[in-house]
């Protein structure tokens, strides 16, 4: 067999699901030793081509190159056996078994004529692997004790001890702090170097030009083109990405603020593990302002918004609202006292899935008027009010008798997002708001937001993606491991000094927040 | 091997047939048979004793004479009032009997009786004061009496026969009941008078286990007692004495049954049952249908089967009465002479005993 | 668009409403399983002995017919016949209920019906919620008992009052038995809220503890049986405290003022859940715990709430027990709690759906007893087809498939909880 | 270090080492129960010493007797064989509520088979192979149809309910069936597995003219003597499956933690789609555990009626809730084999305790009420420590190439 150049050739790949087609065609060439970027935006289609190399799904149309064989694969068995692994966004580890069977798992060496698991035998294979490849992992140590990095890692050795030479990974960068991130790709020069080849999806432009050699855009399940990631630059990536120039910038009004609405006041917030994971937060949120709280995932934004909203009971510290102490008032005096929250996870909390939008409409409001007086609840109304929020925030499709679960993500995200602003709130608690929704929307809902701020309601708006907490904000918060970083002047800031700041170090030039900074006292 | 006799393949014409259900509800059948529906009490046939001993008085009866019946088994109380009802509105057969089977059946047979005032009844174990019905109770307590004075003879002696034998230095008996209630109560309190009356120093062991139908509860009650020196057990407790039983044989001790005689209806058990306190329950049935055959049939009276008329009876068991010694057996007797002559009075509350 | 896109529109949209694919695949399940009882019966009817064949299948003897000659045909003979069986058990339940609506069979049916709609209804109400409340049958025998005894005690001084003395003493029998069963069954629903104790378990656990209990507290004199009887139950009540028999004879234990009130009692349940705010509270929260932590829900004291509102219906089912049929309380209650899970399941948790499963379960336990007096046929069949209508209903999955086979119903979207987690709001 | 004192460090630690297991980490509320159950240990013990005519004397002769060992351990065989079938179904995802199901199907072909082939073993056989049927039934309904599982898991409870009392009725005119054989116990089988065995070994060496002492009768003493022990001689005369049982226990254990498909089937309950990707084929390890688990369960139930040699099918019939108990059983026990034996044992010991307590009229308690004691227990139980973690993917349907 004459070693090709191509280690994986997918060739006219189309993906169908129920009413979308996840993949259109998609041709991708990837060189043996390189590192391939798969760029897109959510929903382009860029899993759903990667399970199809893994085996996960099954094509409509189309052929698997491996090694220059055609490939047939039935289940990931069989990717697996042609030396395809893949790490995907959501890590498949099974948290109560260690590191060393997370990575047997399924390749179990025996002994005993079978009967048993060689566990030594398992545990020097992992060993030596992270040796051999610089990882320090322990390997009787348990997933549920170790963090996302070390997860990661796991993943990755998990595919080496399979024996992949292609190697997938599905936003391997979401979840890791930007040292973790250079550690990763640190790691990707070494399994090239070893002759490994390494495929990584992302939607940042950015990592996409610093860690690969080549980089194909994915729009809408086509394949839009595949650049050298040293002769493009990031306006030729977004363009392709996105169809169309982008403008980021969103034109708003210097703020006209009043009375404090919300005041945090060295708040402390366990995780769902008891480890803390706010520690010690303070600021306010004023009338016709837009508080931002910028982080990568996971630093602590999550807890700190439901120790604020009521989901979760704060450790210590205290937390006003409109003057009052709300500290310890149950999630339904928030909301009767005019607290709106776009919750982060719309499926699990922001809507129940099998009500229709006329139920899910009056979600939070079920108590009191308009909809319900003396424990009954008025079903015109609360029809009315769906179909409201269905036309005014283009709901699609258009009728408020559909089950939620038969909505699109950003249908159901444009959904919650129309309910909270319509309650006439004094605060909008907003947690990434545009989240799976698409550009036109987006602007809708980011225009909504600062009308609102315009109306003199406070908002505070918590968003991974940076360009939009920092065109939407008045004030910024940085928060890094359950700490404010440093609440800073959007305008003024540059990326570096956010990502810096976002990596829990601090920029020359910035002090340490202070409590004057966080509440907005000297504004 | 099942199946209609006649084998699997029977050529055959598909309107030939007539099944058991047709039996019961088509065909007309003589005027001069005798008709009687059962209703059993709760715990159901299979039970080895109560149940059982009713079927087999209806069972000899309709070998007697011109007799068909027709039998069910109510599942909970509650039911027993739609079965009696269904037995005595149906017009195909026109039932001339309706025997009612337990205690249970009191209080819904009062009112059915009280709304068929043409049809005749029958109840065994309690009196429900009817024109139409006639009541047969027994004197529980006295045929355990009885047993009572075997279980304390034999075990103050070394005794062994068949599978079982006895310590003489074991001072305790045990009683097995199944469900609380008065009736079983009745048992327990002439089995224990029985026992006292014998020898003061032997104490008597009991445990109810809630249900007729627990077997594995009666064995592990059975062996508990055995292991704590009982060298014999005698139980009231419908098919949880099979597991009475069962913990003999693994325990090589001595079991009394109940209402039959268990040592022949339950017979792979016959080398630990001495005897069995057999109340007549099959007499009380097949009696009350000759006497419908015959047409004379008494109603609104109470019979009460004691020592006296068999009603209840000491009776051997199969396989070890000729192993019992002569002394112990006579005593047995002499009690029951005593009894009947009104010498000896039982008691029928435990705390009496 | 034309009359008949429109119908054709209008007929696609029921079709893909989820309580009407409920109701597909629970009249599917229930024939089903009728069939496959069948086969059970034609099978048993070769396991055991009988004299002459009630059922022959015969098969065409072309074999026969060609090489024998003759019209004779090969035939299998079995001791039971299914159409018979099934004959005494569904129409049997009804008795002569066309020349005579008010005969004694149908009554048992009816005053089956009215007990299990209780009890199947409060296990939908603690299933809407997310709760499986096993323990109804305990709930129920608490109700049964605490208005049995306290009854006793309170009825007979107001026994001369005639039918002031009903008006008085229902409702206060009723709410008595309502009081104990929910107060019983708040037991486990703070134990689930408060403590993470599993309900399931705790609720199998509080059936056995009713159970002993009340034997405990009726077979002694001291205590509350009734020392006229040798059966281990209280004092009869006077007859002015017990559901009037109004249509029906006194003797078949029935009362359709007890089954109307059974009724509106799964009408008000249906209201309350459908167009209450603490209706649409328990309904979030056992669909979805977090959206409804999210929606201001408190979700431990609705746990507590929604499984004391089922206990205190199954306690009420216990009572209407007492007062329409026993006439006292008496151990030895019948699984009426159990039949309730497979009611409330049929109906996939819907109030008014429970009437109909209800009727249906009403009509087999009643027709078992025709079943068994009229043919040899043991009536545990109807315990297997109990069982087998519920697998079936549990796996709306397989319908789905055979209809799509047929082009029926697709749909696309989540298949239907069995337990009836979806469809919350159409049938509001 | 003088000898004392290194005695009493070990004591010191091994005090300590007890306390920190016991109390740290506790809430208040289970502090103080495990308090006042080892008070109540320890005035028991203080009572049965030197009071041994007082009730809490008497309880603690009762609670030691052997006797109650053995039954114990009989009263625990369906209810453990129940739990580890449970264990494995659980864990890989699939909820079995339908042990009980298994149990009475079991317990009756047991008896069937039994009373066919006139053979105990053979009849054991058949209730296994009758209640793997079931299981498979169930697994069919729950992975190829998608059914609610514990929907699928009650109706296998009320289809065995009904059909094993059919069954009954039709074949022996009743719900309960005739009496067959029973097992034997190691005793009376002739202890094949210690002596014949050891008295095999030595009839060799006595053969050898050295050796003039004839050993066997020693043997056999030992074999007695063991039986004779105090409280645990029940261990060594019990029946086959007693044995079974703990072999099982064993087995299972080593099976769920030692080989590739215990991994496999933890990784089904907690991550299906892990195992998935790592290229396992969950259906296949989830039908392996639910088929494990009826038979499991099949022993159990069989064992059970084989036990009194009767199946017993009115009501609720013989089995009586076992499958349940066996449930809150392996919750207790944490999914751990020997956890779910020990909490099965602390269960079955109540009962047996209770039907001593009740025939010795210790404390006078009415006998209706001493039997709600197990019931009570296992509430308490779990109200104060029953925070048991089910596996993740516990109760859901797993289809590959699906989103989460
Ligand atoms: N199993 C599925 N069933 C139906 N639709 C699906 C399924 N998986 C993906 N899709 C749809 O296919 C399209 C492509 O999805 P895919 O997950 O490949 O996007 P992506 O590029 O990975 O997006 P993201 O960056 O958000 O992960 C989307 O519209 C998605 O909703
Ligand atoms: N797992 C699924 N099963 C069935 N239908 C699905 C599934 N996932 C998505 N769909 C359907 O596919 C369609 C596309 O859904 P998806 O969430 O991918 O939308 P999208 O293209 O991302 O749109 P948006 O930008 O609004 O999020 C929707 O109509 C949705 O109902
Ligand atoms: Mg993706
Ligand atoms: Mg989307």
């Amino acid at each position: 067999m004459t070693q090709t150049d191509t280690a994986v050739r997918l060739e006219d790949i189309t993906k169908r699901f129920p009413g979308v087609v996840a993949n259109d065609n998609v041709d991708l060439h990837v060189e043996r030793g390189s590192v391939h970027a798969l760029l897109g935006e959510n929903g382009a289609g860029k899993t759903t081509l990667m399970n199809v190399l893994y085996g996960l799904y099954q094509p409509n149309s189309g052929r698997v190159v491996v090694d220059g064989e055609p490939r047939e694969f039935d289940s990931p068995r069989d990717a697996i056996d042609a030396g395809i692994g893949m790490i995907h966004q959501h890590f498949m580890l099974v948290d109560t078994m260690t590191v060393a069977e997370n990575i047997a798992l399924g390749n179990e060496p025996r002994k005993w004529g079978g009967l048993a698991v060689d566990r030594e035998a398992a545990r020097r294979e992992v060993v030596e692997l992270s040796e051999r490849y610089g990882f320090d992992v322990d390997p009787d140590q348990t997933i549920a004790d170790v963090s996302v990095g070390v997860q990661q890692r796991v993943e990755i050795l998990k595919a080496l001890y399979r024996g992949a030479d292609v190697l997938i990974l599905d936003e391997p960068t979401a979840v890791l702090t930007p040292q973790e991130v250079e550690d990763l790709f640190g790691v990707l020069d070494e399994l090239t170097d070893q002759g490994k080849t390494v495929i990584f999806i992302t939607h940042k432009l950015g990592e996409a030009m610093h860690a690969a050699d080549d980089v194909t855009v994915l729009r809408d399940g086509e394949n839009v083109g595949t650049v050298d990631a040293d002769e493009t630059t990031r306006e030729e990536l977004a363009e392709l990405m996105v169809g169309r120039e982008v403008v980021l910038d969103v034109e708003s009004t210097p703020p006209d603020v009043g009375e404090t609405v919300l005041d945090v006041d060295s708040l402390s917030v366990l995780d769902d593990r008891d480890v803390p994971a706010v520690t010690d937060v303070s600021f306010a949120v004023r009338e016709g302002e837009v508080f931002g709280v910028a982080g990568v995932d996971g630093n602590g934004q999550a807890e700190l918004v439901e120790a604020i909203t009521g989901l979760r009971e704060p450790e210590a510290g205290t937390v006003e609202f409109d003057g009052r102490d709300f500290t310890d008032a149950p999630r339904r005096e928030r909301i009767d006292g005019g607290m709106a929250y776009i919750p982060e996870d719309r499926q699990e909390r922001g809507l129940v899935m099998d009500f229709d939008l006329v139920e899910n409409g009056i979600l939070g409001s079920q108590h009191g008027e308009p909809f319900a007086g003396s424990g009954t609840i008025d079903w015109d109304a609360s029809r009315e009010h769906a179909e409201a929020i269905v036309e005014e925030y283009d709901v699609r499709p258009p009728n408020a008798d559909n089950d939620a679960v038969s909505l699109s993500g950003g249908n159901q995200q444009k959904f919650i997002v129309g309910r909270e602003f319509e309650r006439d709130p004094r605060l909008v608690v907003a947690t990434h708001p545009t989240r799976g929704v698409d550009i036109g929307s987006q602007e809708f809902i980011h225009d909504r937001l600062l009308e609102l701020r315009d109306e003199g309601r406070g908002v505070l708006l918590v968003s991974s993606k940076l360009d939009e907490v920092q065109g939407l904000s008045d004030r910024l918060a940085v928060m890094h491991d359950g700490d404010v970083m440093a609440v800073v002047d959007p305008d003024d800031v540059t990326e570096e000094e956010l990502g810096l700041l976002m990596a829990g170090e601090h920029p020359e030039g910035y002090e340490p927040r202070s409590e004057r900074d966080a509440k907005g006292v000297a504004q | 091997t099942g199946g209609p006799s006649g084998g699997d393949e029977t050529e055959t014409t598909t309107e030939g047939s007539s099944g058991t259900t047709e039996d019961s509800k088509g065909t007309t059948t003589g005027s001069d048979t005798t008709h009687v529906g059962m209703v059993y009490a709760t715990g159901g046939l299979g039970d080895g004793s109560f149940n059982d001993q009713a079927q087999s008085g209806i069972q000899q009866a309709r070998e007697d004479f011109d007799l068909e019946f027709s039998e069910s088994q109510p599942g909970a109380v509650s039911e027993f009032g739609n079965y009696q009802q269904q037995y005595a509105g149906s017009s195909n057969p026109d039932y001339d009997l309706v025997s009612c089977i337990g205690y249970l059946h009191a209080d819904s047979l009062s009112e059915t009786a009280a709304n068929y005032p043409e049809q005749d009844f029958q109840i065994v174990d309690e009196t429900v004061d009817a024109d139409n019905v006639g009541s047969y109770v027994f004197r529980e307590h006295e045929g355990s009496y009885l047993v009572g004075v075997l279980a304390a003879h034999l075990t103050s002696m070394s005794f062994s026969a068949g599978a079982g034998s006895t310590k003489p230095d074991s001072t305790n008996v045990g009683f097995v009941g199944g469900r609380e209630s008065a009736l079983i109560q009745k048992f327990e309190a002439g089995f224990t008078a029985g026992v006292k009356a014998t020898n003061d120093d032997i104490d008597v062991q009991t445990s109810y286990i809630g249900s007729f139908n627990d077997t594995t509860a009666g064995q592990e009650a059975a062996l508990s007692m055995y292991n704590s020196g009982s060298d014999i057990v005698f139980h009231a407790a419908g098919n949880t004495g099979t597991g009475v039983f069962q913990a003999a044989q693994d325990k090589g001790r001595f079991a009394i049954g109940v209402d039959r005689d268990q040592s022949v209806t339950k017979s792979s058990y016959a080398d630990v049952i001495l005897a069995s306190m057999v109340k007549r329950v099959d007499t009380a049935v097949y009696n009350a249908a000759e006497a419908k055959v015959n047409g004379n049939f008494e109603t609104g009276t109470t019979t009460t089967l004691g020592l006296q008329d068999d009603g209840v009876a000491c009776v051997y068991g199969d396989q070890l009465e000729s192993e019992i010694p002569e002394d112990v057996r006579t005593a047995v007797s002499d009690a029951r002479q005593s009894i009947i002559d009104g010498d000896t009075s039982v008691p029928q509350n435990p705390s009496d005993a | 668009m034309s009359a008949a896109d429109r119908a054709r529109d209008l007929l696609g949209r029921l079709v893909r409403a989820s309580a009407f694919e409920r109701f597909l695949i629970s009249i599917s399940a229930l024939l089903l399983s009728v069939f496959i009882g069948a086969l059970i019966i034609l099978g048993a009817g070769r396991m055991t002995d009988c004299s002459s064949a009630a059922y022959t299948i015969a098969v065409p003897g072309k074999f026969v017919t060609q090489f024998v000659g003759g019209s004779s045909v090969f035939a299998m003979g079995f001791c039971y016949d299914p159409f018979a069986v099934y004959d005494l058990l569904f129409l049997g339940a009804l008795g002569d209920v066309l020349s005579n609506p008010l005969n004694g069979q149908f009554a048992t049916t009816l005053a089956e019906t009215t007990i299990l709609m209780f009890t199947g209804v409060a296990v939908a109400v603690a299933f809407r919620a997310d709760i499986f409340n096993i323990g109804v049958q305990g709930q129920l025998v608490v109700g049964a008992l605490t208005t049995g005894v306290v009854l006793a005690y309170v009825a007979p001084p107001l026994a001369d009052l005639g039918v002031l003395a009903t008006v008085v003493l229902l409702p206060l029998g009723l709410l008595l038995g309502g009081v104990a069963g929910g107060a019983y069954a708040a037991v486990p629903g703070a134990l689930k809220a408060y403590a993470d104790a599993n309900e399931v378990i705790t609720t199998i656990m509080l059936n056995f503890v009713a159970t002993s209990v009340a034997l405990f507290l009726v077979s002694r004199e001291k205590y509350f049986k009734d020392p006229e009887s040798f059966a281990n139950q209280t004092v009869p009540l006077p007859d002015v405290a017990m559901f009037p028999d109004f249509l029906f004879r006194p003797r078949d234990d029935v009362s359709l003022l007890a089954l109307a009130f059974a009724i509106a009692v799964l009408v008000g349940i249906w209201y309350l859940l459908q167009h209450t705010s603490f209706g649409y509270d328990l309904r979030t929260s056992g669909l979805q715990p977090d959206a409804a932590e999210y929606g201001g829900v408190d979700a431990d004291r609705t746990i507590v709430s929604s499984i004391t509102l089922s206990g205190a219906l199954a306690g009420i089912g216990g009572a209407v027990y007492v007062l329409m049929m026993l006439g006292n309380f008496q151990t030895g209650v019948p699984d009426y709690g159990f039949d309730g899970i497979t009611v409330s399941i049929l109906a996939g948790n819907n109030p008014l759906g429970v009437g109909f499963a209800a009727l249906l379960f009403g009509v087999l336990k009643s027709g078992s007893v025709v079943v068994q007096v009229g043919s040899d046929v043991p009536p545990t069949l109807v315990g297997v087809l109990r069982g087998l209508i519920i697998l079936f209903v549990a796996m709306p999955e397989f319908f789905r498939m055979i209809g799509r086979k047929f082009g029926s119903f697709d749909q696309p979207g989540e298949p239907v909880a069995a337990d009836g987690a979806t469809g919350g709001g159409s049938d509001e | 270090m003088s000898d004392g004192s290194r005695v009493a460090g070990t004591a010191r630690s091994a005090v300590v080492g007890a306390y920190d297991r016991l109390f740290v980490g506790r809430s208040r509320l289970q502090q103080a129960v495990v308090g006042v159950v080892l008070l109540a240990a320890l005035g028991l013990t203080a009572a049965g010493v030197f009071a041994p005519q007082s009730d809490a004397g008497r309880l603690f002769a009762v609670l030691t007797a052997d006797s109650t060992l053995a039954a114990t351990l009989r009263l625990s065989v369906p209810i453990a064989f129940a739990a580890l079938g449970g264990i494995f179904a659980e864990k890989s995802g699939v909820i079995n509520i339908g042990l009980e199901g298994l149990l009475i199907i079991a317990a009756f072909v047991g008896i069937w088979a039994t009373d066919v082939t006139g053979n105990v073993w053979y009849g054991l056989l058949g209730g296994v192979l009758a209640s793997t049927l079931l299981a498979l039934l169930f697994a069919i309904v729950c992975i190829e149809f998608r059914a609610d599982q514990i929907i699928a898991g009650l109706a296998v409870w009320l289809i065995a309910l009904g059909l094993a009392p059919f069954l009954s009725s039709v074949i022996y005119g009743s719900k309960n069936t005739v009496s067959v054989d029973t097992f034997p116990t190691l005793t009376q089988m002739g202890i094949p597995f210690v002596s014949e065995f050891v008295t095999w070994e030595l009839g060799f060496v006595v053969d050898l003219p050295d050796v003039g002492v004839d050993f066997v009768p020693n043997v056999i003493d030992l074999q007695s003597s063991l039986v004779g022990l105090p409280f645990f001689g029940a261990l060594f005369d019990a029946s086959p499956p007693v044995y079974l049982m703990l072999l099982a226990v064993a087995l299972s254990w080593y099976t769920l933690h030692r080989t590739a498909f215990g991994r496999w089937v933890e990784a089904s309950g907690e991550n299906p789609k892990a195992l998935d990707t790592a290229g396992v084929n969950v259906h296949r390890v989830r039908y392996g555990a639910v088929l494990l688990s009826g038979v499991l369960a099949g022993v159990g139930g069989a064992a059970l009626a084989l036990g009194v040699g009767q199946f017993t099918g009115n009501g609720p019939t013989m089995v009586n809730g076992k499958g349940f108990i066996a449930i809150v059983a392996y919750l207790f026990g944490n999914y751990h084999p020997v956890g779910a034996l020990g909490s099965t044992m602390l269960f079955a010991g109540l009962d047996a305790t209770q039907l001593t307590l009740q025939a010795r009229d210790v404390f006078q308690v009415p006998t209706e009420l001493v039997r709600t004691i197990p019931y009570i227990t296992v509430i308490v139980v779990l109200a104060v420590f029953g925070r048991t973690r089910i596996p993740s993917a516990g109760g859901e349907h797993y289809e590959s190439g699906e989103d989460e």
